[in-house]
């Protein structure tokens, strides 16, 4: 039971975390959050799988709320968004794709490397999907600071986000639930300031290409 | 997903290839006879590679629907190719203008016997409206030996896959 | 038996040394002295195949010649004759090939000085393996280094030779100053220089210490065997000397830094540390892909092969590396397989890489220039050295039927079982070092394809290159002896390899068994990881080609071939103007691997003088950014320039400074002694 | 183990392949123009153009020396040597100790090496276009294939084929893990990009600067052109069968009995055929990428295989 347990919790982390290797590898921004979203059921339902094999009732609402909120709510949003910069021209990352991609390897490798000593520590089935969670992590970090577009930093900032909670998921099986509602609380209102700030940049820069923020400093 | 329902939406749309029409019966020409081996060999599988020898376009638009999905010459095992080596049949459109005479006889030089060629439209046969004019240096049997000539200013895409299957001598079932 | 084949190897090279500076410039004289070459690789061959068959260690001592640090001294032990046979197999054919090449040079530069060194530089590569003492090692190691550098020097005339044999000299002396203090680390309080002593005072030597002289070695011996970033001579040194001779430099020569590499790390100090390996693995890696980097970007054929050959000592250098490492992990069959693998491969090398080099030196000697761009069309007019170059390329992009295949195939296999290795990062980085192993291989393949079909096929693109003629008998024999080495590399794969395996055995303490390499149809890594068998992947492979040529003669049609022009949409004419130059075939690579390569590229257009719309010609430059030289070597040479003007300071002029300097110095170092205590 | 019976397996296999390699191109065809709502030619429709064009005739360029009629033979053998390697039909392999995966990647880059070649001889822009770029997706997809492969000979703790099938047969969980998914698309993209098929190089398109593998060979014509088409159907027959039977074994028969022979054939056949209507569907759904994005489909395809490693060998 153990093994089945172990290896679909591996197969759901490595969904999220492909998704977390798309939007480095795509450029469009609907492509971005198609990719997000993606992300977000997938570990709503890796945490569904926690929930079911360790017959955790509270983890079933977690795993609701993040389908509801993250997979649901976040994108529909952000499509909102998408359409109104939709005349926005593509700006160029600082580091072409093929590249952005080799980097996005090397992360996971050193997410491994760096959580060899944890996954020995742990003896819980889901202790293998521990490197690729905390190479989310890594990936998501990467394209924050890669990407130029406002909202494409700020898929990032949630698909960091994601990487955590996947982490806790794998880590220790599901936090409370009321602590998860409380980190849940600061997305939405994280999410919430990013939009208000993108619409700002938008408003006076007429593009939301991050680096003409640096032409407030004159 | 809505290109595969749109595929579903409109079935097959290759039309039967039926006999020519009593008004179009003369528009094909056999000038030569094919030999049987060549008939026996391309009988089921033939390279095509397009010649334009000065045409005004008006054939090539006509050409390009042999290769839609209504004439679909595919299903006659007749496959267009990028290269005269890998072709068998020569479909030479247009009059020969002067600087296109040496092309087209290197082009048919390169292309391997045994080998056929197919006149389309009027130009090829009687330089049509470009007749005596300065730049035209003859009607495509002046530079190479053509088998067969489909009449028509353009020549139906249904005429042409006709003048290439009875060069053949295949039926035209469809 | 042995000491009078080393006698005789000795002597020959003497006689052939000797013959040459006497007998003056005919080419009687040319044929003595590669006679006396011939001879003595010869004898160096057999007095290697004889060690190892029998596995005897044969010493010689002549302790009165060079008394002052124990004399000369002599041992051929497994490890040695390998590299000894290596030596010789390579030496017979390019002194051979250099009879015919050679004339060339008569009218210009003294023929006798080229015999001499010639044989001097194979008398000295020679007895670099059968050196037991620190001051033979050294003798015969800069005997070698300054041999080479006046062979490169041979026409002189060329500014750009110049240049490339004062980069040789710099790098091999910046080279020789890292061995002496290896060297001297090492034998710090032992009794005597000899190689026993050493050993055993590096069993004494402290970790720190045994790191120092491992790195010190590092760099002396990885500056002659073009690791990067001490690899900017190759490049420059190898092309600029005669084509047999950087035959023998990128075939041989820079194999003895690897041999070094082994004498030092494993056998004086007897393996140390994961870091070591995982350094040279890094650096192996490192060099195997920018070496072939480099290469697909070369449009000088020479030069090319020479970026080649850092790739290849790369590749080796990645198996030594994984020798070190496994040693230190205690998997001690795993690490004589890595071990064998390299050291056939380096075999290998010596084999096609002199055969690509004598090959480009018939080029060289056919058209009269070394830029592919003006090459092409070469195979209709060189019927020996076409087949011949084609064979050298498939072997060394490492293609099946021939040996590169099984030296590469094997060197994967080494490295799989790293992956299991148990610290995480040594498994991360096995896993980097194969994917840089695989992207070299397609590299490697991409490079000859283009360097033999650019030089080879097609029209030519110059008259030099139309009026190209097949290269005199012994070029061609020379080619050919090569040539026939490598199939004979592929097809022996297994008793070479057998070999190869005792001697990698010999350095890991398990001579009793040597790895299990069943010497039937395959070989099975002992890991029990894969099996292959060379003879059969040969056999089917040439049986299959006849088989398919049979068959299709029989069914195809009887029309015979004919011949027309190449089809071009029909255009008039072909002119080699329309073919894809060197340039244009990397262009591709150049592009997607652009931020390595910082390419510039630069295109004049000129205009026809009437007016601006027609266009005369057009010139179109690429050049890649030499990222070592400008971010390494020049500050390091501009900061020596600094320091030496401000240094220049000291030399007033006047005697009496110079005096007081003596003085000063004096008082100086007595204090120091008063201050240290020393007794 | 290299009894008579096995050789007589081997060349039954190889026989096989060469039979069907063809079909299996006419499928693509096939199904592709069923989805252009077009009648399209009959599946054996490249066994006639292969009978024709052996009874052609040969022209050949002035400019082209020996190793232009040389190279197609080598392209087929090559190819056909590969074919003998395959774990098709049983899993204690005939020739298994012959050749493992490396030699079954190195063996088609001989093919790719040969064409390449023969591309440059006759001295047209068209050849040197098409090997220069033919090189560089060989070159870029090397590392993928190798790495691909070794997520799987880790597991199976041995490079050989027969060995690969037959660990993934006893351990069917072993076969979902995420480590053979990521290996199967990394292997799939390669496929794509070796084979010359849509994403990366368009096999019907007409206008030479746009070619990739059809470039090389517009030189040939006649017998040789034939060999070197069956030689590209082989090679997207062996790709096709790595993709099938390394990831999804459950077909290959362990007894080497007629029977079990036959069954394992009609269930290779039935997964050839799955994998063609993917492609095609594939091929009709997607554009051609412009070649400087060929290499980030290469690098994504050699991040997954990287994280195949990772995830199949690595985190145990």
């Amino acid at each position: 039971m153990d093994g089945a347990f172990a290896q679909l919790s591996m197969l759901g982390s490595s969904v999220v975390l492909i998704a977390g290797l798309l939007l480095l590898w795509r450029r469009g921004l609907p492509a971005h959050i198609d990719a997000f979203t993606l992300q977000s059921v997938a570990l709503g339902a890796t945490t569904a799988l926690v929930a079911y094999f360790t017959a955790d009732a509270e983890l079933y609402w977690v795993a609701g709320l993040l389908v509801a909120v993250k997979g649901i709510g976040i994108p529909l949003l952000l499509r909102r968004m998408a359409r109104r910069f939709a005349t926005e021209r593509e700006v160029a990352p600082y580091v072409n794709t093929a590249t952005s991609l080799l980097v996005g390897g090397l992360l996971v490798l050193l997410a491994y490397v760096v959580m060899r000593p944890i996954v020995q520590l742990s003896q819980l089935p889901t202790r293998a999907g521990l490197p690729l969670a905390m190479g989310l992590v890594f990936v998501s970090l990467f394209v924050i600071v890669s990407r130029k577009r406002a909202l494409t930093q700020v898929i990032g900032f949630l698909m960091l986000e994601n990487g955590i909670a996947l982490l806790a998921v794998l880590g220790t099986h599901g936090i409370p639930l009321i602590v998860e509602i409380g980190v849940f609380l600061d997305v939405l209102m994280g999410f919430l300031v990013m939009q208000i700030f993108v619409y700002q940049i938008h408003e006076t820069f007429e593009s939301l290409d991050v680096e003409q923020l640096n032409r407030l400093r004159r | 997903m809505l290109l595969f329902a749109k595929m579903l939406k409109v079935g097959m749309a290759t039309e039967p290839l039926g006999p020519p029409a009593p008004d179009e019966a003369d528009l094909l020409h056999l000038v030569r006879e094919v030999s049987a081996e060549s008939r026996r060999l391309f009988g089921r599988a033939l390279a095509v590679r397009e010649v334009d020898a000065g045409s005004c376009n008006g054939c090539e638009v006509e050409i390009t629907g042999l290769m839609s999905p209504v004439y679909d010459s595919e299903r006659f095992g007749i496959h267009f190719v990028a290269s005269p080596r890998h072709a068998d049949l020569l479909l030479v459109t247009g009059p020969v203008t002067r600087n296109m005479e040496v092309p087209l006889r290197k082009t048919y030089e390169a292309t391997p016997s045994p080998k056929l060629v197919v006149a389309v439209g009027d130009c090829a046969r009687t330089c049509g409206v470009f007749k005596g004019s300065y730049a035209v240096a003859g009607s495509v049997d002046q530079v190479v030996p053509v088998d067969v000539f489909v009449d028509g200013c353009p020549p139906e895409p249904a005429a042409i896959l006709r003048g290439i299957l009875t060069a053949l001598r295949r039926p035209l079932r469809p | 038996m042995a000491s009078v084949l080393f006698t005789v190897m000795v002597a020959a090279y003497g006689a052939g040394a000797a013959v040459a500076l006497l007998a003056g410039a005919g080419p009687a004289a040319r044929v003595l002295s590669a006679a006396g070459a011939i001879l003595g690789a010869g004898a160096g061959l057999l007095l290697g195949g004889h060690a190892l068959a029998t596995g005897t260690v044969w010493g010689l001592g002549a302790p009165d010649v060079v008394s002052v640090a124990g004399g000369l001294l002599f041992r051929l032990d497994a490890l040695g004759a390998f590299f000894l046979i290596l030596v010789s197999m390579v030496a017979a054919p390019a002194a051979l090939y250099g009879v015919g090449y050679s004339a060339a040079y008569a009218g210009r530069y003294s023929l006798r000085w080229l015999g001499a060194m010639l044989n001097l530089f194979l008398l000295a590569t020679s007895l670099v393996p059968l050196a037991d003492n620190v001051v033979t090692f050294l003798l015969a190691w800069e005997l070698m280094s300054l041999a080479s550098y006046f062979l490169v020097l041979t026409d002189r005339d060329e500014p750009e030779t110049v240049r490339a044999a004062n980069w040789y000299l710099g790098m091999t002396q910046f080279g020789l100053a890292f061995l002496l203090a290896a060297f001297l680390r090492l034998a710090g309080d032992a009794p005597s220089l000899d190689f026993d002593d050493l050993r055993g005072a590096a069993a004494g030597l402290p970790d720190a210490a045994r790191g120092i002289v491992f790195a010190l070695a590092l760099v002396g011996f990885g500056s002659k065997a073009g690791l990067i970033p001490l690899h900017v001579w190759l490049p420059r040194a190898h092309p600029a000397a005669p084509s047999h001779v950087s035959a023998l430099m990128s075939g041989v020569m820079i194999k003895l830094g690897v041999y070094g590499l082994l004498r030092v790390g494993l056998d004086l100090l007897g393996g140390g540390p994961q870091w070591w390996g995982v350094l040279l693995i890094g650096l192996g890696a490192g060099s195997a892909v920018l070496g072939v980097l480099y290469a697909l970007m070369e449009d000088d054929i020479k030069r090319l092969l020479a970026y080649s050959s850092v790739e290849n000592m790369g590749i080796i250098t990645l198996g030594v590396g994984a020798a070190f490492l496994f040693q230190s992990l205690a998997m001690p069959r795993a690490a004589a397989l890595a071990l064998a693998a390299a050291l056939y491969h380096a075999l290998n090398h010596a084999a096609f890489k002199g055969l690509l080099f004598l090959g480009a030196g018939s080029v060289l000697h056919a058209t009269g220039t070394r830029d592919m761009n003006r090459h092409g069309g070469l195979i209709h007019r060189m019927p020996w050295t076409g087949p011949c170059f084609l064979l050298g390329a498939v072997a060394i992009a490492g293609l099946p039927p021939l040996n590169g295949f099984f030296s590469e195939w094997l060197l994967f296999q080494a490295l799989l079982p790293g992956i299991a290795a148990p610290s995480p990062l040594v498994a991360v980085l096995m896993v980097l070092a194969l994917g840089m192993l695989a992207l070299t291989a397609g590299l490697a393949a991409a490079a000859f394809v283009k360097c033999f079909g650019i030089t080879f096929l097609a029209l030519p693109r110059s008259d030099a290159a139309a009026a190209a003629h097949e290269s005199p008998v012994t070029m061609r024999a020379g080619m050919v002896a090569l040539a026939a080495a490598c199939a004979g590399l592929a097809a022996g794969a297994l008793p070479v390899l057998a070999t190869t395996g005792t001697v990698a055995a010999g350095l890991f303490g398990l001579a009793s068994e040597p790895p299990a390499f069943r010497l039937w149809l395959a070989f099975q890594t002992p890991a029990g990881l894969a099996r292959m068998s060379p003879p059969a992947v040969v056999a089917g492979l040439i049986g299959g080609l006849a088989v398919v040529w049979l068959a299709v003669r029989v069914f195809a049609s009887r029309r015979p071939l004919r011949y027309a022009d190449t089809w071009g949409c029909g255009r008039v004419g072909q002119t080699a103007r329309m073919e894809y130059t060197a340039t244009a075939y990397a262009e591709p690579l150049r592009r997607i691997f652009s931020a390595v390569y910082r390419p510039s590229e630069d295109v004049t257009v000129d205009h026809h003088p009437e007016s601006r719309y027609f266009v005369q010609s057009i010139a179109y430059r690429a050049s890649i950014l030499p990222w070592f030289e400008r971010y390494l070597y020049e500050p390091v040479l501009a900061g020596v320039r600094r320091w030496g003007r401000r240094a220049q300071s000291v030399q007033t002029g006047s005697v009496h400074a110079y005096l007081a300097y003596v003085v000063g110095a004096l008082v100086i170092l007595l204090g120091a002694l008063l201050v240290t205590g020393a007794p | 183990m290299s009894g008579s019976g096995d050789y007589a397996l081997a060349l039954g296999q190889a026989g096989l392949c060469l039979a069907l390699a063809p079909g299996l191109i006419g499928l693509i065809r096939w199904l592709k123009a069923r989805m252009q709502n077009r009648r399209g030619a009959p599946v054996w429709q490249p066994y006639l153009e292969l009978r024709k064009l052996f009874a052609k005739e040969v022209v050949v360029s002035t400019n082209a020396s020996w190793l232009f009629c040389l190279a197609p033979y080598v392209v087929f053998t090559s190819t056909l040597a590969v074919t003998v390697l395959l774990p098709i039909l049983t899993v204690p392999l005939p020739l298994d100790g012959v050749g493992d995966l490396l030699v079954v990647v190195y063996l088609l880059l001989l093919g790719t090496f040969f064409l390449a070649l023969a591309g440059l001889d006759p001295g047209s822009p068209f050849g040197g276009m098409g090997s220069s770029r033919e090189m560089t997706v060989a070159a870029l997809a090397e590392p993928t294939i190798a790495m691909a492969m070794f997520a799987l000979a880790l597991g199976a703790g041995s490079t050989n084929l027969g060995q690969i099938v037959a660990r993934a047969m006893d351990r069917p969980s072993e076969a979902v893990s995420p480590g053979y998914l990521l290996a199967f698309t990394a292997l799939f993209i390669v496929t794509l990009a070796e084979t010359g098929r849509l994403p990366v190089d368009n096999p019907a398109t007409h206008l030479e600067l746009t070619m990739i593998h059809e470039a090389m060979v517009l030189e040939y014509s006649g017998r040789y052109l034939a060999l070197i088409e069956w030689a590209s159907a082989l090679k997207l027959l062996i790709f096709f069968s790595l993709l099938a039977n390394l990831f999804v074994p459950w077909g290959v028969t362990r007894s080497p009995a007629a029977g079990g022979l036959l069954l394992a054939a009609l269930i290779y056949v039935g997964k050839l055929a799955v994998l063609a209507a993917v492609v095609a569907v594939f091929e009709t759904r997607v554009a051609k990428l412009r070649l400087f994005r060929v290499p980030e489909l290469l690098s994504v395809s050699f991040v997954l295989a990287l994280l195949a490693i990772t995830a199949s060998f690595l985190s145990r």
